[in-house]
């Protein structure tokens, strides 16, 4: 009998197990990050080096660290950077909530949604550096014409996404809150966007890369200033180095963003069961 | 890849932008024949800028771009053996005009000193020469603000609306600007359509624009692919002297004239002039561009550029040279 | 059965529920007529599946009858029914709040100020005996307790009507009966009307003043309706003894018995 | 009594109700759809006739169409078209089923999960205009550089939503699947997968959109046919009207598309309560 | 305790259970010990939120336990109870599937051919009484016929080990004796051991061989088991009057009652 005790590992008779692999595995994953992140810019690196990547289309790791590093130095990145982090933000926010509303409005009001239902899929389908010429006529050259850009990506991601989850909101519950005296703007607030919060945060994880993404290719297209200006005067010139220094400060960028949002998301979403995963914070 | 043989004549041109007229010859051929008179089979590839037709090239996606010759220069910066073989506009085309709705009086190019100036792109061609013209007046580089706004529709509106001062503008979308506001209201303060301006921007004849250019690789195992191009460009070349805008917009694809027939005849005419005569290209323009790249691009300036070996006039028909 | 001047709490008068299905429609309920008196105790029993949950949801005025009306203080019911607490079969608590924000829910809604709704459902939730977990979120609660937090969220609105559907069957016996009994605390001495369903026949009677049978579904109808003339207050351990309980029991259950027979003969 | 009787409607008495005002909406959302469109369309021909919307920027509704007509009838438009859909459809099926077998993988195995977070969201967030040189060079001047573009646009979407679906998956049917002995295959194809549809449907309904896009701006930057290629020589004469005939000719393609889409969640949804809703047939 | 040679076929060894909370960890369940023979029926009850969920998910292998150690047939547990057949307390139904597919379900994943499956499902079918619903969607079904479903879902199996979280709650009377008398054919005359958690003292009673009763959370252990030393075939409707029966009841009530007391006198 007892060796069927032995063969019991230590961890299962001591602390309460499930706690017990989510300690252990956290450095693990920064060590295997790390690991990826270490293989792909030494082999890049090299490969560069060794001519076996060329540098005309890939520039090499090390310049374009020094070229940030450069940036940094200089402080030359601090006005390009800010505009298209407010114009991408401006994005966002405006996009997310128009998605939100409308996407809520659209859910709970049924004929509404069957009336625009096609307008809104081929507006979702319109190229929009097509329509480049079009927000400069309305928008002018300055931020606007951008956060206009990046709100027609973020806006559709969201509106879906928040149409869909508000519609998936338990039919009891909402009964349940119905009887005991909810009005819909209350039903709203308590019960439909609660629901859909797992909905609208998945559609936000995707938003944050649109947002920027927008910023960029409307800095791109037509401006004086920001990232994506940066970007566009470097391959202008062939400046390799350039293009991806760019590409690494926003995505550098991105990250910070995206823990603020999973920082949110996790404090609104603490209701929920924990599940030990990762992506979006809100369960962790 | 890049710069294999092409066989059979098959052969693909990225164009940096195929409705611009300083690349109409490209189109044209095709249009007329003369490449497959020549026994080969050309695809042109619309890349949207020459940046990106100069890409292309380096990846290996096309064989052959119609691009500028700045590139060439900038591509000897970079020791890479890239030539151009046929010229097709001796003269940048480029204009400097004033918005009508310009927030301060502008008169002269020194009046750009703290404007708001559009180019198509930062780092383009237009951005260099109004860089080079402020230089030229003893201003700053950065004394204008430069402000990307492409170089079709967005261009005009951005100058119809005063959203910009001025802009350096291209066809066809300055004759546009012209018609829709008005010829006199557009204040042109260089035009080097004319060889007049050019001589005045750049103290030379000719400044070579739009070439047809390659890698030397391609141009060492294609040297007969090469000629045939070179030959139906030339061709071409001779035929539009030959012919009145009308005419040349009469061959042009049908769409080309659909947004608005007239202005796309004038414009012609007013390029018609830009276009090479014989497809040579001169060694004192080859000179000047690279002297303009030179002050804007430091690896430029630091690279000890031999302008001969960027262009070629040999690819050219030896009757016509 | 109209003729009575004073309007009753709820009436049926020939409602048939009906579910749509790919393949026609599946009726529920058909033709039921019920009335029950304000103040009345009613509860409702039937074999499984038969109807007694859809007829809740009729009263409520989540389902609209497909035939048939309802009418509510004599009105014809419109939209919900805002007369009624419904304590739902399903769980119903909103995933998102605590016990504590679940019980005081109904408070919220009508404007009911933080302090005052807070120290009301404290109060709730030690009566239904889950002191301890205010702040526990639902899926951190076993199936009783989820009940029970049901059970305090629906109790303290303090509505007219009370709908309630197998409120206790997830409980043991004994916190049954104290819930049981809080139940009858509430309602003794007030106007309110309970439509209460259940399968323990013992806690139908034992509380009830009627108890009405719901034959086997599909298109189940109400195949009797037993009043219950028990005095009250009650002893609800004593009463099961008492000989009209037995009689009524029995009466009950062999009703029941040919019912849920019914659907296994007509099986096969 | 009879008073209160005769004030309950007809449409209450008879026939399930539920079902009644569902049949009698359907005309009146299409007269709607018809009046909303005729509104904006004329609304539009009359201002650009007025001078009141530059054509310039908007063309003409009328012009439009005729442009349109004019490109079927000479049948100029088909090569076109047929390149751009292949593009789209492959960037929908590969993006698709990358997200879908990736946001499975990642949401089943923590620790990859954990370890590509960061990298997935950097890689969301990069400009896709700006790697167009790279896509030309990866994939040639043929429709394999276009469907890359769409590819990554789609993918994120639909890993996301994956992703975040599969996560969502209520527990007590999952352990109760294992328990009756499901592994983790049959888990996926018989719990997780139906599970995640409605998560995954909602991703594809931005998708059809977005592979559109992605094919068209592929085009737009570089090649020799497709619609993309027909807007961009129309936009570098100025010819508005061919601008608007072709983002006119893709809107209809992908109202065709996505009635589609609609049938299939329909069909695959089919075990969903009905909700008398429109947006995603899954719930018609 | 492990001087048996032939191993039991579940063992609980001091097994502890606990849930991570925001403001420390709930423990459920402490130091429990429970050894279950091969083919016995033993039930658990207990005050509602005691644990005995969380004891069932310990044996199935879902939760591990914070100390202590889960033995099946002498075996530690490792990963999920392979031999074990759980129906859970809320539903596990897949709403996916039609009540045909969920019951043949378990059938499906060992890979059983189609039309076996469907035919012994339809056996099933018919057994729970849901006959004419094998094409309905669990939405469209009642409470208690979910859990019906859910039954015949676990029974089909076959599994050597039986869990079941409270399975006839939602049932009526009548429905439920028939359930009751289906798990008895089931399971007499086999090696099955049965865990059966209800809260229905009768049922409890009347069913087993032991009655298990757990004690007031939080860290609930067990207070006491009452073996239950009826004959076998028993009637379920005649055994309830007969003195032993009786007498277990009390005892087993009694002990309840003070441990529902516990939690209400703890509270206030
Ligand atoms: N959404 C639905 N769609 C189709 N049929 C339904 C739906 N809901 C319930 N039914 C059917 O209606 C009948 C009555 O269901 P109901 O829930 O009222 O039963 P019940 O008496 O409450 O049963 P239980 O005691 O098991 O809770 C059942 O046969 C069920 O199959
Ligand atoms: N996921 C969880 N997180 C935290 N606490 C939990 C969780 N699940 C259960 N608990 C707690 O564990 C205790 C026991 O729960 P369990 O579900 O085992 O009770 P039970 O005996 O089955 O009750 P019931 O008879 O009401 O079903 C409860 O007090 C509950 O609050
Ligand atoms: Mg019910
Ligand atoms: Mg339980």
């Amino acid at each position: 009998m007892s060796a069927s005790v032995e063969t019991t590992p230590e961890t299962r008779t001591t602390g309460p197990v499930r706690r017990k692999p989510r300690r252990k595995r956290r450095p693990a994953v920064l060590i295997t990050q790390i690991a990826v992140a270490v293989f792909v810019v030494l082999g890049w690196e090299l490969c560069a080096r060794a001519g076996i990547v060329d540098e005309f289309f890939f520039s090499k790791p090390s310049d374009i660290v020094s070229r940030t590093i450069d940036w940094f130095a200089t402080g030359s990145i601090w006005e390009h950077l800010q505009i298209t982090l407010v114009e991408a933000a401006l994005a966002l926010v405006i996009g997310g909530l128009l998605g939100l509303v409308i996407g809520f409005l659209l859910a709970r009001v049924e004929f509404i949604a069957a009336v625009f239902d096609p307008y809104i899929k081929v507006l979702n389908a319109l190229p929009r550096v097509v329509l480049a010429p079009i927000f400069l006529l309305w928008f002018g050259l300055g931020i606007w014409s951008k956060v206009a850009f990046g709100v027609t990506l973020v806006f559709f991601i969201v509106f879906f996404n928040t149409y869909q989850g508000v519609r998936e909101v338990d039919r009891v519950v909402v009964d349940n809150a119905r009887m005991l005296g909810a009005k819909e703007g209350q039903l709203v607030r308590h019960v439909l966007l609660p629901s859909a919060l797992t909905w609208i945060f998945s559609s936000l994880h995707i938003s944050v890369g649109f947002a920027i993404v927008g910023a960029v290719v409307g800095e791109y297209l037509g401006a004086s200033k920001g990232v994506g200006y940066l970007i566009s005067q470097a391959e202008g010139t062939f400046d390799t180095t350039g293009v991806f220094a760019g590409m690494f400060v926003l995505s550098a960028v991105v990250l910070v963003v995206d823990v603020a949002v999973n920082r949110v998301e996790r404090y609104l979403l603490r209701w929920k069961p924990s599940q030990d995963n990762n992506f979006g914070g809100g369960q962790r | 890849k890049p710069g294999e043989r092409s066989e059979g004549g098959q052969l693909t041109i990225g164009v940096g932008g195929q409705p611009l007229l300083v690349y109409l010859p490209t189109t044209l051929a095709q249009r007329l024949g003369y490449y497959e008179d020549e026994g080969l089979n050309v695809t042109l590839e619309d890349l949207q800028g020459g940046s990106k037709a100069l890409q292309a090239l380096q990846g290996g996606s096309v064989d052959v771009v119609s691009g500028y010759y700045d590139h060439a220069i900038q591509m000897a910066a970079k020791d890479r053996d890239v030539q151009s073989f046929v010229s097709m506009l001796r003269y940048p085309s480029l204009v400097i005009a004033v918005s009508p709705k310009a927030s301060k009086p502008i008169e002269s190019i020194a009046d750009l000193a703290g404007a708001n100036v559009g180019v198509t792109a930062p780092g383009s061609s237009t951005d260099f020469f109004l860089k080079y013209l402020l230089g030229k007046e003893g201003l700053p580089a950065d004394s204008a603000t430069v402000q990307a706004v492409g170089g079709d529709s967005s261009a005009v509106a951005a100058m119809e609306q005063g959203r910009v001062d001025a802009a350096v503008m291209l066809d066809p979308a300055f004759s546009l600007l012209q018609q829709r506001v008005g010829a006199d209201e557009v204040q042109v303060l260089t035009d080097t359509r004319t060889a007049e301006g050019v001589q005045e921007d750049f103290g030379v004849s000719t400044y070579p624009a739009a070439v047809l250019y390659s890698t030397g690789q391609w141009l060492e195992n294609n040297d007969d692919n090469a000629r045939k191009l070179a030959k139906a460009i030339v061709r071409t070349l001779e035929w539009i002297d030959q012919h009145s805008a009308e005419e040349i917009a009469a061959e042009m694809p049908e769409e080309y004239a659909q947004g608005n027939r007239d202005v796309y005849v004038e414009s012609i005419a007013k390029v018609k002039e830009a276009y090479s005569k014989d497809g040579t290209l001169e060694a004192d323009g080859a000179e000047a561009v690279r002297e303009v790249l030179a002050q804007f691009i430091p690896e430029v300036e630091r690279a000890d550029i031999d302008v001969s070996t960027t262009f070629s006039n040999d690819y050219l028909p030896s009757e016509t040279s | 059965m109209g003729d009575d001047p004073v309007a009753r709490a709820v009436e049926l008068r020939g409602v048939t529920m009906a579910y749509r299905a790919r393949d026609g429609d599946y009726t529920a309920v058909s033709d039921v007529d019920l009335a029950v008196d304000r103040g009345r105790f009613v509860s409702v029993v039937g074999p499984t599946g038969c109807g007694k949950s859809t007829v809740l949801n009729a009263v409520a005025g989540l389902l609209p009858p497909a035939a048939g009306e309802v009418l509510i203080e004599g009105q014809p019911l419109r939209g919900l029914n805002r007369k009624a607490g419904y304590m739902f079969q399903q769980d119903g608590l909103l995933p998102w709040k605590t016990v504590l924000d679940n019980v005081a829910f109904g408070l919220q809604l009508r404007g009911t100020s933080k302090s005052e709704r807070d120290e009301l459902a404290r109060d709730w939730i030690t009566r239904v005996g889950l002191a301890g977990f205010e702040d526990s979120y639902p899926h951190q609660l076993s199936g009783g307790m989820r009940k029970r937090t049901a059970v305090a969220q629906t109790w303290i609105g303090d509505p007219e009507m009370l709908l309630m559907d197998e409120p206790f069957g997830a409980l043991d016996v004994q916190t049954r009966q104290v819930m049981e009994n809080e139940l009858l605390t509430l309602w003794t001495g007030t106007e309110k009307t309970v439509l209460f369903v259940t399968h323990d026949l013992d806690e139908a009677i034992s509380l009830s003043d009627e108890v009405v049978l719901l034959s086997a579904g599909p298109a189940s109808r109400i195949v009797g309706t037993y009043p219950v003339d028990l005095p009250r207050p009650r002893n609800l351990l004593d009463i099961r003894t008492s000989p009209e309980f037995t009689e009524i029991y029995r009466a009950i259950w062999s009703d029941l018995r040919d019912e849920v027979m019914k659907t296994y003969e007509r099986i096969g």
